[in-house]
């Protein structure tokens, strides 16, 4: 069967060049890099250059790269670690409502045991206002975690300019630059950001494996304990493979990020217009135009439910996702859709299909040609539907 | 994640639609949770002539909808208001345990439209 | 040039039929096993059939196995996990003097932020007393963490009898059994454990890839909070082609653990008897015959120091590592050494050969050949040895 | 890890070995922090004639004996004192951070010598 993988902000193929440096690192310079000899050094030589590919990409220094096991941990080391070395100074948070899991979880943890947090509402294209932030900070404020861009509706948030003001009162600013890696530019140090996430897997790279920039002269504890590794950040044998894979990754991602951003950006203009044109009751979700992920269409079909689009999709060979509740485990719709203003029902209806490198035309037209008459069938099923051409009927 | 024969009631959902003029509605759920179910009944003395069934909700709240009306065409009202939730699980060949109580609310939706039916003939008697 | 490895206890490599699998899921199997549509189901099934594989080796339930980026965060997640749990019950905690760092600085840890730490003596052999810990156990002790097998001296520990006694006493046993895994057979029931720590790299899976047994009905407060992955206890995208390459070390380790174990013996001793007739003042460390790891040598060759020793045979393709404090990071040689009551000047001086399944007689012949040239042209050069050879000829 | 220089130094060591009735002797490090330095002077008026060394401890500290035994030979006994342990490193282009303060001890050995040979030459005056 044909088989469409428009589902790239929840996890990417490996890139084959990656795989097979991998390969490299699994079956014959496995040494461990602490090790004297020379099976060891090569490996550390090769985390070191994999460290430097991946400061290079985000404008930062090697030292100031700490490699995790992922995105989550990155998050994670980057919010209780940063909050545990500046308790004494402040126990006050800011996030947004629209962070990852592993930002809001982490902070809403935080919050249970002693912390105080402010979470930023944003509008209703997941945007927050800079002027909410400032008005958010209070003197005991110690730490600003928002994210560069959104991984449901693809918006991009003003990072920089939350940089300038967390600069002024001195408070540390962190990141989540998980979908906009390799994507969007990022410089840390024109964003003024002093710790900053980023994950190997949504790049192209191997899943788990992550990063957190720290800033020199920033302190988080660790999470971890152990044998010291990673300047003493992060114990734990290092997944030498993942890592270089990552490096490797990032490299690959750097040269081609204006390529990768034309081509997605016109697949994905040409995927939204052709959903709008064909199907009636479509709502997108997030920005238009520049705001957005290159990559990320987000709407919401009325009437339908998520899961029930996404397995008929699936049955015809194409992947995507859904913020339905159905799909998160949880009974609540995304509550990213749902800090955007959406009504449960029509974020319960919400597709999201999130391009990649080697997605076509061709393949975005065979998604156009099929998606409408999904809907039409799971619409002619839908209670709500026909209550709604009724009502309107009857205006 | 679905058995095959979910996956068979999701994409061949039968008896699918409306009844013009039922003899009884139900409804359960709500589009807040993401699962709504509606179950119209034809019956004819004590026996479910015809039943069909309108659903908003995931892959599992479909195939609960179609199987119950595969389950109660046909039979005694009596025998079709004991048919529960976990019945209808059961005869799917199981669901996924996190689809056990939100989306399996189909047995509820018939036991409604027999309730309602009921209603409209103590109504008319 | 000709390269021996000897170094299995610090890492090794990947099986290639581990490879070939992981690679499937790299490229073409690359979905997130969250994801609803079939490439997320079959990176799910693939999950699941892992947890198979591992939770069969140790004699768990595939429920009871969460997988982590490692041993030192299973090691980590057990500890601060279960006192975490625990805290209102108890704050006494047990371990032994020659846990790996991942298990004792995070105990350090603990004891520094309100927790009381034992640490239990060893032997001269690396072997602990049931009857010490029965002596550390107090009202209000609640974990006891104990490795199966020492990764530097290759000792066994008395698991199943500390099980027995955890049990008595209603208090929660942690075992590390990253060096045991795949060499010794453990069945975490029998042996009345609760929390088992396994390593991925250290049985011919990928790097950065563990697991913790959890036995049902114990509680572990999760490091990483985030997707609620791992059933809440380790969020983050799983890394699943690393998993998959997790269990099919499993599955083979388990298949092929009596061969390995008597070829391994073998050369083991073969290179202990041949180490201790070709050079003088030579000393074993750890126990001799069974208690012994089968793939586990370590000598300490007086009046020289292990870095040199690790450099000299690095030059002629020899990887093995050493308890000195060089190759420590630390300003003092191993804690595991030291504990077991060597003085300074042999800890400095220990070797350690950790041998592999694809170890020769033939490697072990060339080792014998050069480390008796190696330790005479050190001691060559060593101040310690004119002295102990004058000192001996004086008396 | 070292560099190529180190690695020779340490394969290669120059002068090592003993003098018989050495004119001066020093020795620095113990053997519980792992680095002991031991270095044999043969002076000539104020001319270092010859020097030897033996040295337990890691290549780092095998390889700076070595290199300071070599930067002194021929040199007079003020020249020698003002050389540093960082000028050894220097000299070997350099050694990882963590060896730079335990095992870089050779220079210490050398002014140890050579204040042993100037103490001894006091007694005899
Ligand atoms: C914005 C964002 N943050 C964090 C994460 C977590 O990263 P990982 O999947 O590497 O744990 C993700 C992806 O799942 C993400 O999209
Ligand atoms: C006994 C023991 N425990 C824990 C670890 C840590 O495991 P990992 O290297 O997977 O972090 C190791 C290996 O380094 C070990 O030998």
């Amino acid at each position: 069967m044909r088989r469409v993988y428009l589902d790239h902000s929840a996890t990417t193929p490996v890139d084959p060049e990656v795989a097979a440096l991998m390969m490299t690192y699994y079956t014959e310079k496995y040494g461990n890099p602490s090790s004297v000899h020379s099976f060891g050094r090569e490996a550390k030589q090769a985390l070191e250059e994999a460290r430097k590919q991946v400061a290079e990409l985000i404008g930062a220094t090697p030292p100031e790269v700490t490699f995790t096991s992922g995105g989550t941990e990155a998050d994670n080391l980057a919010i209780l670690g940063a909050a545990e070395a500046l308790r004494k100074k402040g126990k006050h948070l800011i996030t947004s409502a629209i962070e990852h899991h592993a930002v809001l979880e982490t902070c809403e943890y935080l919050a249970k045991n002693g912390f105080d947090l402010t979470v930023v509402p944003v509008n209703e294209e997941g945007i927050l206002s800079v002027e909410d932030i400032r008005q958010a900070i209070r003197p005991d404020t110690i730490l600003i975690s928002v994210m560069h861009a959104n991984n449901e509706v693809g918006s991009i948030l003003p990072i920089a300019e939350i940089g300038k003001l967390a600069k002024e009162h001195g408070i540390t600013f962190h990141v989540d630059a998980v979908q906009s890696l390799g994507k969007l530019p990022i410089d840390v140090n024109a964003m003024n950001v002093d710790l900053l996430t980023v994950s190997s897997h949504k790049i192209y790279g191997p899943k788990g494996v992550g990063a957190l920039y720290v800033r020199k002269g920033v302190r988080v504890v660790p999470l971890v304990h152990g044998g010291g590794q990673e300047k003493k950040r992060r114990s734990g044998t290092e997944n030498t493979p993942g890592i270089i894979g990552f490096g490797k990754a990032c490299q690959i991602a750097g040269q081609r990020m204006a390529e990768d951003a034309r081509h997605q950006t016109k697949l994905r203009d040409k995927l939204m217009h052709g959903i709008l044109q064909r199907i009636d009751h479509v709502k997108v979700n997030g920005p238009i135009g520049a705001k957005r992920l290159p990559n990320n269409v987000n709407v919401s079909i009325e009437f339908v439910e998520g899961e029930s689009l996404l397995l008929s999709l699936d049955m015809l060979g194409i992947a995507a996702s859904s913020g339905s509740a159905c799909t998160s485990g949880s009974l609540d719709p995304s509550h990213v859709l749902l800090a955007m203003g959406l009504v449960h029902e029509i974020a319960h209806g919400s597709l999201r299909f999130s391009l990649g490198r080697q997605n076509t035309e061709e393949e975005i037209d065979y998604v156009l040609e099929q998606l409408p008459k999904i809907a039409e069938r799971l619409r002619m099923m839908s209670p709500l539907y026909d209550q709604a051409i009724h009502t309107q009927q009857a205006q | 994640m679905y058995s095959e024969k979910v996956m068979d009631h999701f994409t061949n959902p039968r008896n699918v639609g409306e009844i013009v003029n039922p003899d009884g509605v139900g409804e359960v759920g709500n589009a807040k949770c993401g699962d709504i179910m509606r179950i119209y009944l034809d019956v004819e003395g004590d026996i479910i002539k015809d039943v069909k069934f309108k659903t908003f909700g995931c892959g599992a709240a479909v195939a609960t909808s179609s199987m119950v009306t595969e389950m109660v065409k046909g039979k005694t009202l009596d025998e079709a208001m004991v048919i529960s939730n976990a019945a209808v699980a059961e005869a799917l060949g199981g669901l996924p345990p996190e689809k056990m109580h939100c989306s399996n609310l189909a047995a509820d939706a018939l036991h409604a439209a027999i309730v309602n039916y009921r209603e409209k003939q103590e109504k008319k008697e």
